[in-house]
């Protein structure tokens, strides 16, 4: 496998507040990359800078060979890497087919609707029972599953995706975490957010711990690891 | 008699049954979890039991044997029935006392000024959010402390039951591990706890007894042991991932 | 010296095409005066306090700025409140003031003191004679055999407002004294409206001989008359004020041929009232428009202060200023203005200021009643034939 | 018969104009969220630019189209200077109001100077007049019932039946999302107003070919519009097309059967006694739910 | 009202009441003084119109800054305490000082009665029932013309006295002392309440609705307080208005006025009261100042407000927030421009 996205020495923050400091990291050599640390030390604005809602402040990001730090969200998109964000906010009032076609909106992506669309169900049936409701009424995990769904329907090449399991059921969270790997295994590397480890591990060989707006620990593949050293390194912090 | 009656409860959304017809009890003193897969109604039990924003279609609500269905979401509040919501929200024009002083002064009838001041504090102690500040304004706490200032506001209101739903999602594990503590000192306080969760350890090692929904109905309730094992908890709920017990 | 003449005007909001009047008759009556070299030395200025949307507070500011300023000796308006409140305020100033505004409420003002009022006059006769003479002119007409009345009905419709609803319950009264039946009798919310239907239909339902308009905002007079025509009844059509508005013509264009209005206080264009051309035609040299009514009203309160202070000579000396301005008797384009001591207001009649009946056709204005000034007959409208 | 053929007439016509007047607000309304206090200042600049085109010499068949697309042009500039850069601070709907408030009294003014204050008027659509059904009616009106809902109904289809439309109605909900999927949403905020501006242009060049033309003919549509929007709801944009036709049909009989008199005062009075029956607006389909 | 439990917190967070007082007891100092300044009946009659301005404008900062409710019928409010003045002054002879605080009673008890039916009505809706209410009030006084005057207003209505003082010739010097005293205790009450549990629990419900009812926070309640609380003074300083101008007349039902206020309080920023009284003064004096320029003074204002709007998007308190924490950040520490970001949110 071949690396797809580069972020060196990546600087970005919020107005005056720099999040970011100098992180470098890399994503597709082993697969799937996953990202963990405590809450609020960057994880979310080292996505949002990836895919262009947060200009950076200095660094580079590559993806695909090209040099995306200075393209705009909607290129970036066009490019097929796809940020499903945290907090699944979405669009309150859209129905969930609106969604998926807003999914399918850049020009790479509307070839694949159909077929795109007939992946999210199977992955997500509950959604096609619901494929009028508004968004606003779902329920937290039913939004999650739109939130993801919503993305694949970008025909994705690199997926990042922000905390996904956040509010779902187990039985849910396992469904995902096997349609994720699948999606992965048909060639879209991921990079996850994720703090549940056990979800976090099964799925990505390649983990980094980001604390204090940095890369602290890069956990290769084979470099097998026990859940309690990384208890310990959440809370060595 | 138990301290919260649920008799037979429905709600529906047009054509979709979101509770239906859900019976249950809550002993004085105990945490109670309910679990369920997405969509399976369980915030909807937690919006029709407390009338925000809307009472059941049908069914009946005791809290202490009264009856507290068709009464307005504030009353119920005064009553002693608080709830904290899915996603963390606070006030976010007002500080993080203040955030606080409004479950103290109005969650619970007739308190006295002072009282009111010394309870949203110690509530906001309590909750371990001294170190934040009680001046800064709860749009800039970040998710923990927001969380935990929902559940200082609640507390500040010293209800009789407390609902929270979700109370851990999107937490680290350390901050899992801090909730939980404070959700057992909430108990001993002698506020009685009904608890929507999905992170399972947090359920699993809180909870005296489990309800599990599916679909708007009770799939299974009782020793939260014995309802995991439940094969249709497993088949709808669980999946494979049950929890290290 | 220069001395300041303040003018009260909207110059901005839904009158501003009436203040942008008042301030040009005003101003050519100055830059006329100023030319022939001023009165006793003194040349004038034009200072407008703008009222915008004529609401007390903004009249008080537009006032009180005017008066504050020491230079200031005479102010004038067409209207400037709804009111006409501020008569108050220019007594208490001790600052003369002419307007040519509704008389109705200038007389409620004035006429219980009228000594406590001296600053004050009203260019604007009483407006008794709008609620009475539609009647009698239509009687008239009868009488000579100009048209028909079959069967004494009328149709009054109104509008919410101080001026189109006084004038419309006089003629109300006025027609029941005199045997009429009030066929129809509406009155709309002011502002705009847009369909007349409902009121029209009921002209239809009941065809009467005379179809009355108060209402005196030029767009609903037009629309009001464009509905009309598209199925008219044989009745005769009069409307209020507005079709003095020099638009009202170019707007409505050949729909306007016929329409009969009255005017107080308009120009009196008459062969016999050659003032009233004159100053007409100085006005639409000077500014490319046609004048309405307040154009060739405020220029001529403008001279009436004139021949006020070449009077007194001593612009400062406003009691003096006061009394002469009351004692005015003098030619003016509408007819003599002499003013009534007990109400302030001008002298209203054949002899002073006559309440005049105009015809319009092809875009002209024809004088047809009182016949001391007529220049015309009456004709019939087109529709009545 | 009569009665019924005026209702009929007047409250299609009324209608039919209403909606003019309201679609573009409830456009940015829906779309963007913000009340946009300009929009009757755009009728008046729509009806005066067509007068400027007319009196140089263009038919008005010409005309209407040019000034339609110089309002959108007009639109996107407003949208470009007094909204787009606050999207995203808080308070943002009171915010708008009082930018696009200012931005409105900036052109009624301008228009003021630029043509002075005295009345105007645009030549009709169709010159003429006809009867149907006994009630008269110019061919101007009959033209302003027809066109109407064609374009009602081609605005509702762009934004149900198109993906543009889809995205337009995406993006103010949520600005990361709609980035995240790809869409412009710089261009799509301009494009909103852009449509708004052009559709009260032509509300205002409806209106110039009836009446007079000042330059604060539109604050009374915008208060109509307003009143539209907010009482058809906030789910779609058909909620305010009904509410329109509703509004219209309701003033007509009511001005046949009480005056026109008491219309206003019975309106409200009726809206009023709807919302306290149905608090979440006469069409909103939308419950309420926890976010 | 009397059950309103209001003593004013010392809330953390919140600058001190002492320094409030003293800043407000200072301000209103410096504004008795003006009279002094200026001795003309011109600059006093517009200070005045900028008191009564200022008290109508912060009062509906209170409702729709706070309060977060959509409250199109204010100025009807005023309007309300416009006619009430004058029909008790002119038709029924009651004392104008004891109209003048009818008024006020009066427009509370409309300001209830307009609540009940948005009790119920979220966000843009309420627009609907406040505006519908405004046209109904102004319908009811038209259609009243035998006492009311109708579209003619009234006249000739009682101004206010002081003792043996003559108010009409001592150059507006006793109507400019009401009007300050009136916008002082406007104030203060407005703080008072803003300031309060009760204050706090209204921001509560604008902030998240459901999340203040599961507290206890009764929004029929509160809704109540709000409104009541924001008529009262805007009920008074239209009656003031009225004997001021010794004249009343449906203008003040009119666009315009409601769109002046309207601009006061959002181009001095929402939520702070303060905020509206200062964009009083400015946009009136500015308005003044170019009172000479026609079309191009309402040209001229609405890109003032347009630039400030754009800059500063919590309005002039915003502004003279920055620079106020520009001037002490140079003075005290570097830090001190983050400290101004985090306050100026409080505005907001
Ligand atoms: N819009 C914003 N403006 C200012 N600061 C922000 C903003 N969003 C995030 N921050 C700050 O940036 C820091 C990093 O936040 P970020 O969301 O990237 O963390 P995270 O690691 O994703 O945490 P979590 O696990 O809670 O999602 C936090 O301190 C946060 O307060
Ligand atoms: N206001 C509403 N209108 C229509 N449907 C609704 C509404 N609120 C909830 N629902 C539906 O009712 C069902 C139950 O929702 P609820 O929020 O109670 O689920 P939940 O058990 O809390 O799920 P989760 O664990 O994902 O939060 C869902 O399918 C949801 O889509
Ligand atoms: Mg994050
Ligand atoms: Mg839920």
């Amino acid at each position: 496998m071949s690396v797809i996205l580069t972020v060196e020495g990546l600087t970005a923050g919020y107005g005056r507040v720099t999040v970011l400091h100098d992180l470098s990291m890399e994503a597709g050599r082993f697969g799937n990359v996953g990202l963990f640390g405590p809450n609020g030390h960057g994880k979310s604005t080292l996505l949002r800078t990836v895919s262009g809602l947060l200009k950076a402040k200095s660094g580079s990001i590559t993806f695909d060979g090209e040099d995306i730090t200075r393209e705009s969200p909607r290129a970036i998109v066009g490019r097929g890497l796809i940020h499903v964000p945290q907090g699944n906010r979405l669009f309150p009032d859209l129905s969930i087919a609106d969604c998926m076609s807003l999914g399918a909106f850049s020009p790479r992506a509307r070839p694949h609707e159909a077929e795109n669309r007939e992946k999210v169900v199977k992955i997500f049936p509950k959604l096609a029972e619901r494929w009028r409701q508004r968004v606003r009424t779902l329920s937290g995990g039913e939004r999650q599953m739109v939130s993801i769904a919503t993305a694949l329907m970008s025909h994705p090449r690199l997926l990042i995706l922000d905390e996904p399991t956040l509010g779902l059921a187990p039985k849910i969270k396992d469904e995902l975490c096997a349609s994720v790997q699948e999606i992965s295994k048909g060639g879209v590397p991921l990079i996850v957010v994720e703090q549940d480890i056990e979800f976090l591990l099964e799925l990505c060989p390649q983990l980094y711990l980001v604390n204090h707006g940095t890369v602290e620990t890069e956990i290769k593949p084979g470099q097998s690891i026990e859940h309690s050293e990384i208890m310990s390194m959440y809370f060595g912090h | 008699m138990a301290l919260l009656e649920v008799e037979d409860v429905s709600k529906a959304f047009g054509s979709l049954k979101a509770v239906d017809g859900v019976s249950f009890k809550v002993e004085a003193g105990e945490i109670f979890g309910v679990a369920g897969p997405n969509g399976s109604g369980k915030s909807t039990l937690f919006n029709v039991i407390t009338g925000i924003p809307f009472g059941p279609d049908r069914g009946r609500v005791k809290l202490g044997g009264v009856e507290i269905q068709g009464k307005s979401g504030n009353e119920i509040a005064r009553l002693g029935l608080a709830r904290t919501f899915q996603r963390e929200t606070s006030f976010d024009g007002l500080t993080v006392f203040e955030n606080a002083l409004m479950g103290a002064g109005y969650g619970k009838p007739g308190r006295a000024e002072s009282e009111v001041r010394e309870r949203a504090a110690e509530a906001l102690e309590f909750v371990g959010l001294t170190s934040v500040g009680f001046g800064r304004l709860a749009g800039e706490l970040s998710v923990f402390d927001r969380k935990c200032l929902m559940l200082a506001t609640a507390i500040a209101m010293e209800p009789r039951v407390l609902l929270l739903d979700e109370p851990a999602s999107s937490l680290t594990k350390p901050e899992i591990e801090t909730s939980i503590g404070l959700i057992r000192r909430t108990a001993e306080r002698g506020i009685t706890i009904v608890l929507i969760e999905h992170v399972l350890t947090f359920l699993m090692s809180l909870s005296q007894h489990l309800m599990v929904l599916n679909q708007g109905r009770v799939l299974a309730a009782g020793e939260p042991k014995t309802v995991i094992a439940d094969e249709r908890v497993v088949e709808a709920y669980l999946g494979t991932r049950r929890p290290a017990a | 010296d220069v001395v300041k003449i303040g003018l009260l005007a909207p110059l901005t909001g839904p009158a501003a095409a009436d203040g942008q009047e008042y301030q040009r008759g005003a101003q050519m009556a100055i830059d006329e005066m100023n030319a022939a070299g001023g009165v006793g030395g003194h040349t004038f200025e034009l200072v407008t306090g703008d009222v915008k949307d004529m609401s007390s507070g903004n009249v008080t500011s537009a006032v009180e700025r005017l008066i504050g300023d020491p230079d200031v000796h005479f102010m004038l308006t067409g209207y400037a409140s709804l009111t006409n409140f501020e008569i108050d305020n220019m007594a208490e100033a001790e600052m003369p003031y002419m307007l040519a505004a509704t008389s109705q409420q200038t007389r409620d003002i004035i006429a219980p003191e009228p000594d406590k009022y001296n600053c004050c006059w009203s260019w604007t006769p009483s407006f008794d004679a709008y609620n009475t003479d539609v009647t009698s002119f239509v009687e008239k007409l009868a009488a000579d055999g100009k048209v028909t009345l079959p069967n004494k009905k009328v149709a009054i419709v109104s509008s919410d407002n101080a001026y189109s609803k006084t004038i419309s319950e006089g003629m109300k009264k006025t027609f029941t004294e005199k045997g009429w039946t009030i066929t129809v009798d509406e009155i709309v919310p002011f502002g705009e409206v847009t369909d007349w239907r409902s009121i029209l239909a009921k002209v239809r339902a009941d065809v009467p001989d005379v179809v009355i308009n108060t209402d005196y905002l030029p767009g609903n007079s037009a629309s009001f008359l464009n509905q009309f025509l598209e199925q008219p009844t044989k009745s005769l059509v009069f409307l209020q004020y507005a079709p003095s508005v020099p638009e009202f013509i170019q707007l409505t264009k050949e729909k306007s041929n016929g329409v009969i209005y009255n005017l107080l206080g308009g120009p009196l264009v008459s062969p016999k009232n050659p003032r009233a051309e004159e100053v007409g035609n100085k006005f639409k040299e000077k500014y490319g428009v046609e004048s309405g009514t307040y154009g060739v009203a405020l220029y001529e309160i403008m001279n009436v202060y004139f021949d006020a202070l070449k009077k007194v000579g001593d612009p400062s000396d406003h009691a003096a200023i006061m009394k002469a301005l009351g004692e005015t008797d003098k030619q003016t384009v509408a007819g003599r203005l002499k003013f009534d001591p007990a109400t302030h207001l001008a002298m209203q009649g054949e002899d002073y200021i006559p309440i005049t009946f105009f015809q319009i056709w092809d875009g002209e204005r024809t004088l047809i009643s009182p016949e001391k000034y007529a220049t015309g007959e009456f004709k019939l409208q087109p529709w009545m034939q | 018969m009569g009665a019924f053929a005026e209702i009929m007439f007047g409250g299609l016509f009324q209608g039919s104009l209403y909606a003019m007047m309201a679609v573009g607000l409830a456009l940015v309304w829906t779309t963007i969220g913000v009340f946009n206090f300009a929009h009757g200042v755009f009728m008046m600049l729509g009806a005066y630019v067509a007068w400027q085109f007319v009196s140089l010499g263009l038919p008005i068949a010409v005309a209407l189209p040019v000034a339609v697309v110089v309002m959108a042009g007009v639109g996107w500039i407003l949208q470009a200077s007094v909204v787009r850069p606050l999207i995203g601070r808080p308070n943002i709907v009171l915010v708008v109001v009082i930018t696009t408030l200012a931005a409105g009294s900036l052109i009624e003014n301008g228009v003021l100077t630029l043509w002075g204050p005295r009345s105007k008027q645009l030549p009709s659509l169709l010159e003429g007049n006809t009867v149907i059904g006994g009630v008269g009616v110019s061919l101007h009106q009959i033209a302003i019932i027809i066109i109407t809902p064609l374009i009602l109904a081609a605005l509702w289809a762009f934004l149900n039946h198109t993906r543009l439309g889809l995205a337009l109605r995406a993006v103010a909900q949520n600005e990361d999302a709609s980035q995240l999927v790809g869409l412009n949403v710089t261009a799509l905020y301009g494009l909103a107003f852009a449509i708004a501006a052009s559709l009260a242009g032509l509300a205002g060049i409806f209106m110039g070919g009836y009446r007079f033309m000042t330059p604060v003919m539109g604050s009374d549509p915008l208060l109509k519009a307003l009143i539209v929007v907010v009482f058809g709801g906030i789910s779609s944009i058909s909620g305010p097309i009904f509410a329109a036709y509703l509004i219209g049909f309701f003033e007509a009989a009511c001005s046949y059967y009480f005056g026109l008199y008491w219309t206003p005062a019975l309106l409200f009075a009726v809206l009023i006694l709807m919302l306290m029956v149905r608090p979440e607006g006469i069409f909103a389909n939308q419950s309420r739910g926890l976010a | 009202m009397t059950s309103l439990p209001s003593p004013v917190i010392g809330a953390p967070g919140r600058p001190s009441w002492k320094s409030e007082a003293v800043g407000v007891a200072l301000a209103f100092l410096l504004m008795a003084l003006l009279p002094l300044v200026f001795g003309d009946t011109y600059t006093r009659h517009i200070l005045i119109m900028v008191f009564i301005y200022a008290i109508v404008a912060s009062n509906w900062d209170l409702s729709l800054g706070y309060g977060g409710v959509f409250n199109f019928g204010h100025l009807a409010l005023f309007s309300i305490g416009v006619y009430a003045y004058g029909l008790l002054t002119k038709a029924a002879g009651v004392d104008p000082w004891v109209s003048l605080v009818a008024s006020g009673v009066i427009a509370t008890v409309a300001a209830v009665l307009v609540t009940i039916p948005i009790l119920r009505l979220k966000g843009i809706y309420i627009i609907l029932v406040t505006f519908g209410f405004a046209q109904l009030v102004m319908q009811v006084i038209l259609s009243q013309s035998d006492v009311t005057g109708g579209t003619q207003g009234m006249v000739r209505i009682p101004g206010l006295y002081l003792f043996d003082h003559n108010m009409i010739r001592d150059g507006k010097i006793g109507y400019f002392y009401i009007a300050l005293a009136l916008l002082f205790l406007s104030t203060v009450f407005l703080r008072v309440i803003v300031r309060s549990r009760t204050g706090a629990s209204i921001v509560a419900l604008r902030d998240n609705e459901e999340y203040a009812i599961s507290r206890g926070i009764s929004l029929a309640r509160q809704r109540i307080i709000t409104l009541a609380a924001s008529a009262f003074f805007t009920g008074i300083a239209g009656a003031f208005y009225a004997a001021y101008q010794r004249n009343a007349s449906i203008d003040v039902f009119g666009m315009s006025l409601a769109t002046i206020i309207l601009s006061m309080v959002l181009l001095g920023g929402t939520s702070t009261i303060y905020g509206a009284i200062v964009a009083s003064f400015v946009l009136t004096i500015f308005s003044e100042a170019m009172a000479d320029f026609g079309p191009w003074r309402p040209i001229i204002t609405a890109v003032l407000i347009i630039v400030v709007m754009l800059a500063y998007p919590s309005g002039l308190s915003g502004m003279i927030r920055s620079i106020w924490n520009a001037l002490a950040g140079r003075l005290k520490r570097p830090d001190a421009a983050l400290a101004g970001k985090t306050e100026e949110r409080t505005a907001a």
